[in-house]
């Protein structure tokens, strides 16, 4: 079964791997941009692929840290799809960059030149998000996956989905506000996160039952969610069309129509059927996605896509097809065996599970009653599990947001709190966690790692370490080809005071001094003495001659006549009487000293 | 940092592309001979945008700009332009002086047919207009690496090398001023360096109108050399530049200058003039404006 | 917004709040009902407010969230849970709604969201809620809708 | 950014030495670079400005004979080098020489002895010196930070 699928994924993916190729290689003229936006098919797909990666967490963590219950094998399998779909959803960001190698500039973290990304941009916000929740969904999947064969870590799961429960929402949220913060009309909206968040989970259930029906059972409780939230996105486009004044169509039929086939028995019984009403709903908020990123392409009646972007689709698909199973396989031995907790396999109905899970739920749909009938929050387990973390990612993100926001390279940048808000949790969450896991590991010493994981651990630290610092090294530009030889004479334009100092000090201090005395170390030992500066003999002289002497030269002097223009020359000689007057000046007072 | 990721990158992706398709389709690989495109080809690309101009450009009245806003701004300078539509008749010089000067290079022919040029200034409403410098600038904004920044005395300044080509200013620019290199220009041989003032930009970065900075930046360096000779200004004003399009214009239509000095042309002639603006940019604290009315 | 049909508006999420979470009503049925109330929301602000108003882009969606937060009070189990969920979504469109707005030249109603916020950590290390202490927290909610 | 970088010299290089050139006999670094003081480009001394001196044999040392005729037969821009900054980069001596900055702060005193390339060129020196960082002692003021002051 998952041999087929991965050989589909496979037969998906390597086009799509060549469109990849010769995007990245052409750049963003490969697929068809709209002249609005300049994004186009890869953002599209991000912001579906983000989507899609909420599914996992929803369901393990929120549900999780909710008390609803799930199975081991539905919760691995949805933390496992999170993981697989944060993969394309991180590719497509860098890939759509005009200057692929430049992404690193994105990292709110200062260079070695003192350069630092502009922390008001949502895409600053969004690379944080996204890499934080990558991490923390990577170390929430292999904490569950290793509860069977430590007990002790099972301790953890609920600190972390207490703390990606926000995250997960908060990626979407600043998803959401890229659009939202722009000035582009059809973006207007301050609705939008929780419009992503909405959209985010509708697609994220529907690939979780995707997924099931290819595991081969089912869980009633998501198709009923799904179904619900198509009604919830159908009032939220409702008031986006009362906003703007522009509506999705397909996207309205594919992922608000169809889906309300599932009230039809025959329809929900059937797997086929399933699978046709989940696809629906992924295919009508790709369509969505995509009329959001471009609002111009219009109607899909005349496709806007060229090869490069279907390509691109059929990477992202046939990509995560082949990952997703390729792992689930390598993994069942690890998956499965927990058996299906109120799911149910095809063929034998579980109707009775099902229906103790119902009651289970009981009257609000996601709830489930317990004997206690209050808790104080601070005497439950995880709170006391979490709360020196958070202390300390509180405090992290205290000092981060400070150190950013003292940041000299903000010279004329206006920056308010409102700016960097949006990348708190992240941090907070990023240090709590490594808190945890670091204090798990040396001080309660809760888990040991094999030797081949130190090793793996090691190397990735490494390889980090070595990525941060090309980063903080950043890159260098190639040199001018301008050659420089020697300065051809200027304009002949009246020059001012100081620019005859500068010239003096230039062409004639050599000899002359800078004084108007004499350069000592040079003219005696090497040259014969010139004459000497002083009023009269220049007045005697007058300037015109002086400017033919100083143009044509004379006795041991050079000629200046190719490298000074005459009115830097008459400049350099008022020059030398001002300098002769203070000379003479200085004179008198030395003999007035010594006659004192 | 001697190692070049975009070749590193560029390799990798070949040998996708080589290993994965094998003869399917035209690889890119051959690097297109670079020979200077001739100065008639820059006028006859002009003259196609002329014929495909936006014929319409939605005016609002807008104040006087003042001092700017962002902190550190200069108290002293506030570069800016005024377009008089009165005297302007859409002759177009004023772009091919831009092309120029700054090195704007052509595009390729299905570019020009979408009406994707390189132009900083093109014509709306048979009136050259170029990006307006807001005060307050909604690229530089989101603008993820800084790039896009603003100088203390009013120019929103553009830094090639930091650009990372998100697009994010120019999705977030009302008026879409700015342009974005979508081919490597140098390579197709459809960029020349006029002038060796300002410098060609590389593929996948964004550009747009920078008022001439690099005349201004000049200008400031000859006066703190103190080797201008008019005295009258014991701080820099920048008197006596002119952009380029501004030099070319035939009816003196553009007028660049210094809003906060009343000793320059741009404060001089728009006095008792009406200033406007594009309705997008209205209450973005626009530098260049257009001026109507009696004169 | 005008403040009567401001405060016409938090009368309407309390109306509509006493519906949601009845007794042994299924999902669907209370998943329908708060996508009815969104396009009544929805329809209400087109036609009292401004459409070209930026701040009316969220206010649905707020009307939505006070109603979920005054309609949690009515739960039997986990009374405190979703009571604090509901704040913090409250808070959450308040935020983030703001700071897109934020980037409009619209400043973020901070008062509203510190009130908000001050109020979810009070509810959370609230010892057992009693039915005074709801009633008080249904009258600052509405206070804080009416007042910042 | 390492490698030192030796000024290209012209065909029939004429041999030169800083040491012998320098504060020994009192000149300015812009008695040669005739540039450095006013203009962006310091510039290498054109076959004039070396013969404004070398129109007479200046020394005893036998050397100077096969100096002058080497000059002599030289062409009048004898040397010429490499800009050491990129194309967007914008440096101006002039301005650098009007705020006080010796030469020999960004230079160094390597080519005096003829060594080249212990130069600091790069941003990080720029910046530090632009914010006050470095340089205490000489109480320069701080210059201007913002990208479009050296950058186009």
């Amino acid at each position: 079964m998952f041999k087929y699928l991965m050989l589909a994924g496979l037969a998906l993916f390597l086009p799509g791997l060549y469109a990849l190729g010769y995007s990245i290689f052409e750049g963003p003229s490969a697929w068809m941009v709209d002249s609005r936006t300049f994004w186009g098919t890869p953002i599209s797909l991000f912001v579906f692929w983000i989507g899609l990666a909420h599914a996992g967490t929803l369901l393990s963590a929120i549900f999780l840290a909710l008390d609803i219950k799930l199975d081991r094998r539905t919760a691995l399998i949805a933390e496992l799809s999170t993981l697989v779909c944060l993969v394309f959803a991180g590719i497509f960001p860098l890939m759509h960059l005009g200057v692929v190698e430049n992404f690193y500039m994105v990292m709110p973290l200062l260079d070695a030149r003192g350069n630092f990304a502009n922390v008001g941009s949502p895409l600053v916000w969004d690379f944080c998000c996204i890499a934080v929740y990558a991490l923390l969904s990577l170390v929430f999947f292999m904490t569950h996956l290793k509860t069977r064969e430590i007990p002790a870590l099972d301790k953890y799961r609920k600190p972390m989905a207490w703390l990606l429960f926000p995250l997960v929402l908060w990626v979407h949220t600043v998803v959401s506000l890229d659009f939202a913060t722009t000035f582009v009309p059809q973006w207007r909206g301050a609705f939008f996160p929780v419009y992503f968040i909405a959209g985010a989970i509708f697609s994220g259930l529907a690939l979780m039952n995707l997924l099931l029906c290819s595991e081969g059972y089912r869980v009633r409780l998501l198709e009923r969610l799904q179904l619900i939230f198509s009604w919830f996105m159908c009032a939220i486009w409702i008031w986006d069309l009362m906003l703007k004044g522009s509506f999705c169509t397909s996207a309205f039929i594919f992922a608000g129509v169809l889906p309300q086939f599932r009230m039809i028995a025959v329809i929900r019984e059937n797997k086929w059927g399933r699978i046709a009403l989940s696809l629906s709903v992924l295919i009508g908020l790709f369509l969505e996605r995509l009329y959001i990123v471009s609002p111009e392409f219009g109607s899909y009646a005349a496709s806007p896509l060229n090869w490069i972007d279907w390509g691109l689709i059929a990477f992202s698909v046939g990509g995560f097809v082949l990952l997703f199973f390729g792992i689930r396989r390598y993994l069942s031995w690890k998956m499965e065996g927990a058996g299906s907790y109120f799911g149910e396999v095809d063929g034998t109905d579980l109707a009775d599970a099902e229906q103790q899970e119902l009651e289970k739920e009981g009257a609000r749909g996601i709830e489930k009653p317990k004997k206690g009938f209050y808790i104080q929050p601070w005497a439950s387990e995880e709170y006391h599990v979490l709360r020196l973390p958070l202390l300390v990612g509180f405090a992290f993100a205290l000092v981060y947001s400070i150190w950013v926001l003292s940041q000299s390279v903000f010279a004329n940048v206006e920056f308010s709190f409102a700016n960097i808000v949006p990348l708190l949790y992240p941090v907070i969450a990023l240090v709590t966690t490594v808190t945890l896991y670091v204090r798990a590991y040396f001080v309660e010493h809760a888990f040991t790692l094999p030797r081949h994981e130190k090793w793996a651990s090691a190397i990735v630290l490494v390889l980090v370490a070595a990525c941060a610092g090309a980063f903080f090294a950043g890159g260098s530009s190639q040199n001018s080809t301008n050659t420089i030889d020697s300065q051809s004479i200027g304009v002949d334009a009246p020059v001012s005071q100081s620019h005859a100092r500068l010239l003096w000090n230039t062409r004639c201090a050599t000899c002359h001094g800078v004084d108007g005395k004499f350069n000592e170390k040079f003219v005696r030992e090497f040259y014969p003495v010139p004459q000497k500066l002083d009023v009269q003999r220049l007045d005697s002289l007058g300037a015109d001659s002086l400017v033919k002497v100083i143009l044509n030269g004379r006795a041991n002097m050079n000629a200046y006549a190719g490298r000074l223009t005459p009115s830097e020359a008459l400049g350099l000689v008022n020059y030398m009487q001002t300098l002769a007057k203070s000379a003479t000046e200085s004179a008198k007072e030395g003999d007035n000293d010594s006659a004192r | 940092m001697g190692m070049d990721r975009r070749e590193f990158i560029k390799s990798c992706s070949l040998v996708a592309v080589m290993g994965l398709l094998f003869g399917c389709r035209k690889i890119p690989l051959e690097e297109l001979a670079g020979d200077l495109p001739s100065l008639k080809r820059f006028e006859d690309e002009v003259k196609l945008a002329l014929s495909q101009a936006k014929k319409t450009l939605d005016l609002v009245k807008v104040p006087t700009p003042g001092a700017l806003k962002i902190p550190g701004a200069s108290a002293l300078n506030r570069f800016g332009m005024a377009i008089d539509l009165d005297a302007c008749d859409g002759c177009g010089k004023c772009i091919l002086a831009c092309n120029l000067e700054n090195n704007v290079p052509l595009v390729p022919d299905e570019d020009a047919a979408r009406g994707r040029f390189m132009h900083w200034v093109d014509m709306r409403g048979s009136a050259p207009f170029m990006c307006v410098h807001c005060g307050n600038a909604p690229c530089e904004r989101v603008c993820p690496t800084g790039a896009a920044n603003h100088t203390p005395d009013g120019l929103s300044a553009m830094m090639y090398k930091r650009c990372t080509g998100s697009r994010f200013c120019g999705a977030n620019c009302p008026v879409q001023a700015r342009k974005f290199n979508f081919n490597d220009a140098q390579k197709l041989g459809l960029a020349r360096q006029f002038n060796r003032e300002v410098p060609l930009r590389d593929k996948g970065v964004m550009e747009k109108c920078s008022l001439c900075l690099h005349r201004l930046q000049n200008d400031r360096l000859k006066f703190k050399t103190s080797l201008t000779v008019d005295a009258s200004a014991e701080e820099w004003r920048g008197r006596g530049v002119k952009t380029a399009c501004a030099e070319a214009c035939p009816k003196n239509a553009i007028i660049f200058g210094n809003w906060l000095d009343e000793k320059s042309p741009l404060v001089k002639l728009t006095k008792n003039r009406e200033l406007y603006a594009p309705r997008e940019l209205a209450d973005l604290d626009p530098s260049v404006v257009f001026m109507r009315g009696r004169r | 917004m005008t403040p009567l049909a401001n405060s016409l508006s938090c009368l309407i999420a309390l109306g509509c709040a006493s519906f949601l979470w009845r007794k042994g009503s299924s999902p669907y049925r209370n998943g329908a009902l708060l996508s009815v109330f969104l396009v009544l929301f929805s329809v209400f602000c087109y036609f009292t407010g401004d459409i070209n108003d930026p701040t009316l882009e969220h206010y649905p969606f707020r009307m939505l969230a006070l109603c979920l937060c005054l309609s949690t009070t009515s739960l039997s189990l986990y009374r405190r849970r979703y009571l604090v969920l509901a704040q913090s979504l409250w808070c959450w469109i308040e935020l983030f709604g703001g700071i897109s707005l934020y980037y409009h030249g619209i400043d973020i109603a901070w008062t509203r969201i510190a009130a908000l916020l001050c109020m979810t950590l009070c509810s959370t290390f609230l010892s057992k809620i009693s039915k005074e202490m709801e009633f008080c927290l249904m009258v600052f909610w509405l206070a804080v809708w009416v007042f910042f | 950014m390492g490698e030192p970088r030796v000024p290209e010299r012209a065909v029939g290089s004429i041999p030169f030495d800083h040491a012998l050139h320098g504060d020994s006999i009192g000149l300015d670094c812009a008695a040669c670079h005739t540039g450095s003081r006013a203009s962006a480009n310091a510039f290498m001394p054109s076959k004039a400005d070396c013969m404004d001196c070398h129109r007479l044999p200046l020394t005893e040392n036998p050397g100077i004979e096969t100096l002058d005729s080497m000059l002599a037969k030289a062409d009048d821009r004898p040397w010429s080098h490499k800009r050491h900054l990129p194309d967007h980069v914008v440096f101006h001596h002039g301005v650098h020489a009007a705020a006080g900055v010796a030469c020999a702060d960004c230079h160094g005193r390597g080519y005096m002895q003829n060594r080249y390339g212990a130069e600091l060129f790069n941003m990080q020196s720029c910046l530090k010196c632009h914010r006050g960082e470095t340089f205490k002692e000489k109480g320069f003021k701080p210059a201007a930070t913002y990208c479009a002051a050296c950058h186009r």
